[in-house]
């Protein structure tokens, strides 16, 4: 049993891309936005309801912005809930219902306020990841003295988006360097960097087969903390990927050529052609 | 000695009269300067960053540790010997996490002689075994500078070209017995573009003072044991590299991980490669990293194929020193009264309390300074900027 | 035939039991009190006596203590 | 003879265990109780309930069995025989003669209800009643919950300005912490003692705990008063909660709560309550055994205030009346002064205390978990030759160890001594044995029975 001086902190970091959900929404209407919202409530609430310690944080990831759901700035600004906290009026446990009606709330207002812009079509993953680290971190420097273990849960939702790739990777080494858990829960097609991100930091990566039983997946696999983890039998670790992308043709190879200066990788192919190296000499030069 | 080394003694001078720094406030309590020095102290090491510039990514470092008898002072706890090791052994750690693809040797010079301790290889595991068994070197005699430049410059003159060749030292001694002129080899080594940094453990040496300068390292003498560590941690950057050296294509494999028992399920263990010099450890394993290129087998990367020579490095590793190619651009420092609108830190959500903001100058967004220590020091990119499309890459 | 005894097992330490022995001897409680020496660490006594013998040792243990504070 | 009795503290597991199966099911009728069992469960238990929690048919024990890695098989076991034991689930029969695992349905479903809402509210707001014009904030309860509970330890401790009502009197005396003579003010008993050594938080939950065992004699009704108990601790400190819709034995027991210091009341009448932190610590409580020894000290937020010294001195920085009352019941006082009193540890003074039936352990755990911040950086906190002191003097009292008994000797053999040992042996009074010399000492309760089957005995020789 954790000890009362130790504190968790879940952060669910919640795939929103408008563009995925409504495309998902016409492909299985008994699955949408709302439902996965839903699941994430009630993992949620399960993970606070575990401990009095365990605390909670929600990211959405959006296209161009990633949005705190709960904790909220005002909420915690506040002196915990005062009077004008809404009560749902049912059997729920009041604190639990606090945090839901918040994260209800917050979700309405991210999508309706956030007008997709321009052709961005990718969701932001990186930056909610790194939002969130930040928010760990404060967290953890706010309760010195308590032991404060920290985990991420993102659940995914849109393809991956190459242009990340560095972000992403300096994220998980900053995680990793933490000692932070990064797991994935992936609704669609299989993400090669949070495959790469939860074999690093020690996470469990899970690609569900049906979306609908998203809530249990979500009790059953990623409730448990690291100590039950070791207890529990659970799903082996994911097949990662872990060959380089040309720069060229992003085509993954298994022996390339790696520039000594700016440590990008080629195919044997492009290296024949010399103004593909001139280029980037040039380029080179004026930096330096 | 000219100007320019006689300033390069500031370190004596940082400590001056630091009472004065000190003010009463209005109660006659010190917390309020005593804080904002801390704050101060916290931001120094953030502000040193270079811009711009091409670094030499691969790098071949020497490190030579002194074990002469000045070694065994006790000014560093227990004493200068154990305390260098052990700063030595985070060191190597530390260098091999941020250059993944670089590759360190250790020298160790007492009694007039150079010893090499490690070879030249990409392995911390090794390294760290030899700084282990070295606690208990026995420490006499004299160090010799010109003898493990030498030993050094031995194996880095053969490093290719487009590498960055490098030597560290870690120098006790106010003395060094050299067989020959040291300024011959100053120019050999100015020669050959190998760069020698100086960590000194007492006082400012002039022949140390010279050799950095004319090779373009870095000279430091420490204050105290953190201190020490701070300047160690100045290394394990990449340095800036020369503008002459070359920039050539390196032919590197990346395997898979492959799992014998998850393609067929009579798949027996097999020897790696990599247990074939150490007796230690089980040598055999299901799973492991084939070599594309001859199918030889590794448990871990990065590695140099024992068999066809081919270094062996995955994808992760590369994207470790990237960092070093896009430093983030400092924030810019300001007071919370300057800022409009809610006063939130825009990474961890956070109330500003403290009395300076940082905004980052591309997308004028406000850190905290936690926020924006983590954001410079570990996370390697504005977690604002990412949102917005136009990433560099 | 078996005899039986009601009275007082007393279970100490074997330098306690010397001080009971001694006790016994000398006459100090005005009478012999012990009924049957057991073994080494425990004696059969008197029921009567009991209060009496925890207030002579705890003057023994006065004795043997020293007031290690000063005020 | 051992006059001391050691203090015992059940956990809320223990004590549920021991209750009947009808009263468990009522009690899992209220989602606070399920809540409150739940996070008391160990965590592996935890999971378990959680992955049940939405499945309507049981579970094949052998599945559920499979769910842990095989090296983990005993923790398995553990959180099998304490999710039976609080009957929180149970085996059942499955279509085809497997055994099967099922959650208590009453239990699920208002765990169910706790997490995810529906079902009946479980008290009515005060938002009902309107804000609240006498409305308290957080630092004010907590400085009433605290003088609260001092007047109950003043009381104890004899304080002639504490007073309490005679309710609560005479529970303090069913409690057997206080004893009290027909006509005469109650005094402190030995449990007393050690009870007011205890941290808050565990004196709080043995507190509510004697509380609970007289609560059916007075005719309250446990299940009611045991939700509401657990309905307090989860809410939200700082709000205020309205009395309406409470039974009229739910509504006295509101009253003793308030005298206790676990909820605020401004009038007796007031229509609205707001609940403490001590009433919100008290599921805190619960998961301390008394055995433990890191219980948390500053529930309340106190920091240590005592210095010891390994010249016998104790420097308390503190100006409670009770706190002093305490420390004073184990050392003799110097010194006064306006934020400090001085006292020395000597053995007069821990042979007194260990006579009223404090033992060694207890002081020391006191001194331990009331150290000054200062204290606390050194390794150990208390200067291991007060500690170690503090035991010898324990010890010394036990120099002597007595215990009536009957001796029977000069048997005329071997025989004869064994089947009256053995006899002995069965009815569970032999005291002490030598088998060389054929003698053995018998309890007197025992030696009438023991009598008897020697004279059966001799009579069928």
């Amino acid at each position: 049993m954790s000890a009362e001086d130790e504190a968790n902190l879940l952060v669910i970091v919640i795939d929103v891309n408008p563009i995925w959900w409504g495309q998902q929404a016409q492909r299985e209407p008994q699955f949408t936005l709302s439902k996965c919202v839903d699941a994430v409530l009630v993992m949620g609430n399960s993970y606070m309801a575990m401990a009095r310690t365990n605390k909670l944080a929600v990211i959405a990831s959006h296209c161009q912005d990633s949005h705190f759901l709960y904790p909220n700035k005002t909420w915690r600004a506040g002196d915990s809930g005062g009077d004008d906290a809404p009560s749902s009026g049912d059997g729920k446990y009041e604190l639990l219902s606090v945090a839901n009606n918040l994260i209800a709330d917050e979700i309405r207002n991210v999508m309706s306020q956030t007008e997709v812009r321009g052709n961005s079509t990718d969701t932001l993953l990186a930056g909610s990841l790194a939002k969130a680290l930040c928010c760990i971190l404060s967290s953890k420097s706010s309760n010195i003295g308590q032991e404060m273990k920290s985990r991420i849960l993102v659940i995914k939702a849109a393809e991956d988006c190459a242009l990340q790739y560095m972000n992403f990777m300096n994220v998980i080494f900053a995680a990793q360097k933490q000692n932070i858990l990064i797991d994935a829960c992936v609704l669609d097609s299989d993400s090669g960097l949070l495959q790469q991100a939860c074999d690093i930091t020690g996470g469990l990566y899970l690609k569900i087969p049906h979306k609908v039983a998203l809530t249990q997946y979500l009790l059953w696999v990623f409730l448990p903390d690291t100590e039950e983890r070791s207890q529990l039998v659970l799903p082996p670790p994911a097949h990662v990927d872990y060959r380089a992308a040309c720069f060229c043709h992003r085509n993954l190879i298994e022996i390339g050529y790696v520039c000594s200066v700016c440590l990008s990788s080629k195919t044997a192919f492009k290296i024949k052609l010399p103004q593909m190296v001139k280029p980037k000499k040039k380029k080179l030069k004026q930096t330096t | 000695m000219d100007e320019e080394s006689e300033r390069a003694k500031r370190w004596e001078g940082g400590y001056e009269r630091t009472w004065e720094v000190l003010k009463e406030d209005e109660s006659g309590s010190l917390k309020a300067t005593v804080e904002e020095l801390l704050f101060q102290s916290k931001r120094k090491r953030v502000i040193v960053s270079h811009g711009q510039v091409r670094l030499g990514m691969m790098r071949h470092l020497f490190v030579v540790i002194d074990c002469s008898r000045s070694m065994e002072d006790q000014d560093l706890k227990p004493n200068r010997l154990t305390s260098t090791l052990k700063l030595m052994e985070a060191f190597i750690d530390e260098y091999f996490d941020q250059n993944p693809i670089s590759q360190v040797g250790i020298i160790t010079t007492k009694n007039k002689r150079a010893e090499k301790l490690t070879d030249l290889t990409g392995n911390p595991k090794k390294h760290i075994a030899a700084l282990k068994k070295a606690v208990d070197t026995v420490c006499l005699g004299e160090p010799s500078l010109y003898n493990s430049l030498s030993l050094a410059i031995q194996t880095l003159k053969h490093m290719p070209g487009h590498t960055s060749r490098e030597i560290l030292i870690i120098l006790s001694s106010l003395t060094t017995c050299d067989p020959s002129n040291i300024y011959e080899i100053i120019k050999t080594l100015k020669s050959l573009k190998i760069r020698v940094s100086v960590i000194g453990l007492s006082a400012e040496v002039r022949v140390c003072t010279v050799l950095t300068r004319e090779t373009g390292g870095l000279y430091h003498v420490i204050l105290d044991e953190s201190h020490f560590k701070e300047l160690l941690m100045l290394h394990i950057k990449p340095p800036p590299a020369s503008s002459s050296s070359e920039c050539s294509l390196i032919r590197m494999g990346f395997p898979q991980h492959t799992v014998a028992s998850l393609t067929d399920q009579d798949a027996k263990p097999s020897f790696s490669m990599s247990h074939l010099d150490s007796s230690s450890g089980p040598g055999l394993s299901l799973g492991g990293y084939f070599c594309p290129q001859c199918h030889a087998k590794y448990t871990e990367l990065p590695v140099e194929c024992k068999v066809c020579g081919l270094t062996l490095v995955s994808a992760p590793h590369l994207a470790r020193s990237f960092h070093h190619l896009f430093p983030l651009q400092p924030f810019v420092e300001s007071s919370v009264e300057e800022l409009q609108g809610n006063r939130f830190c825009q990474a961890c959500q956070g109330e500003l309390k403290d009395k300076n903001i940082f905004t980052c100058p591309s997308c004028h967004s406000v850190f905290c300074v936690e926020c924006d220590l983590f954001v410079h020091d570990s996370l390697h990119c504005c977690p604002c900027c990412i949102h917005s499309q136009n990433t560099p890459l | 035939m078996v005899n039986v005894h009601k009275g007082v097992l007393v279970e100490c330490d074997p330098a306690m039991k010397q001080f009971l022995l001694y006790l016994d001897e000398t006459m100090t409680l005005g009478k012999k009190f012990i009924l049957k020496d057991l073994d080494d660490t425990h004696l059969f006594i008197l029921a009567e006596v009991v209060h009496t013998l925890q207030e002579r040792v705890g003057e023994l243990m006065d004795q043997n203590s020293f007031p290690i504070t000063q005020k | 003879m051992k006059v001391r009795v050691q203090l015992q503290c059940k956990n809320l597991h223990e004590y549920l265990r021991e209750l009947s199966p009808e009263i468990l099911y009522r009690l899992y009728n209220h989602p606070a109780t399920c809540l409150a069992v739940y996070r008391e469960l160990p965590s592996l238990a935890k999971n378990y309930v959680m992955r049940m929690l939405f499945l309507d048919q049981p579970l094949p024990q052998a599945a559920v069995a499979l769910w842990v890695k095989k090296d983990s098989q005993k923790d398995h076991n553990e959180c099998v025989s304490v999710l039976a034991g609080l009957r929180l689930w149970h085996s059942q029969q499955l279509q085809g003669g497997l055994q099967g695992y099922m959650l208590n349905p009453v239990f699920k479903d208002n765990l169910r209800i706790a997490l995810l809402g529906g079902g009946r509210a479980w008290a009515d707001e005060g938002s009902a009643l309107g804000p609240d014009r006498h409305a308290r904030d957080i630092e004010s309860l907590d400085r009433y919950a605290m003088e609260r509970w001092e007047v109950i330890l003043h009381f104890m401790v004899g304080s002639p300005s504490a007073a309490v009502s005679p309710d609560l009197a005479q529970l303090l005396v069913q409690a057997d912490l206080m004893k009290s003579e027909a006509g005469e003010a109650p005094y402190i008993t030995s449990a007393g003692f050690q009870f007011l050594l205890l941290d808050t938080a565990s004196q709080l939950w043995y507190f509510t705990l004697q509380y609970l065992k007289t609560a059916q004699s007075r005719g309250m009704d446990l299940v009611e008063i045991l939700s509401f108990l657990f309905q307090l601790s989860f809410s939200t400190l700082g709000r205020d909660y309205s009395v309406e819709g409470m039974s009229k034995s739910l509504l006295i027991f509101l009253q003793h709560l308030r005298e206790f210091g676990l909820v605020f009341q401004r009038k007796r009448k007031s229509r609205r309550y707001y609940p403490t932190r001590l009433a919100i610590t008290l599921a805190a409580g619960v998961t301390m055994n008394s055995s433990s020894d890191l219980a948390s000290t500053s529930v309340t937020g106190d920091a240590g205030f005592i210095v010891v010294e390994t010249n016998y001195r104790i420097y308390a920085y503190t100006n409670s009346e009770l706190q002093i009352a305490l420390v004073a019941l184990f050392s003799e006082m110097l010194y006064r002064f306006p934020n400090v009193v001085v006292a020395q540890v000597t053995r007069e003074s821990v042979q007194q205390a260990i006579a009223n039936g404090i033992t060694a352990q207890q002081i020391i755990h006191f001194l331990r978990t009331r150290a000054h911040p200062v204290m606390l950086k050194q390794t150990p906190v208390l200067p291991p030759t007060i500690t170690d002191q503090i035991r010898l003097w324990e010890l010394e009292r036990d120099r002597l160890h007595f215990s009536e008994g009957v001796l029977y000797n000069q048997f005329l053999s071997q025989a004869d001594f064994e089947v009256l040992r053995d006899r002995a042996q069965d009815l569970d009074c032999l005291v002490w044995q030598d088998v060389a010399h054929r003698m053995m000492v018998v309890t007197p309760q025992g030696h009438g029975e023991v009598k008897r089957f020697w004279k059966r005995q001799k009579s069928h020789t």
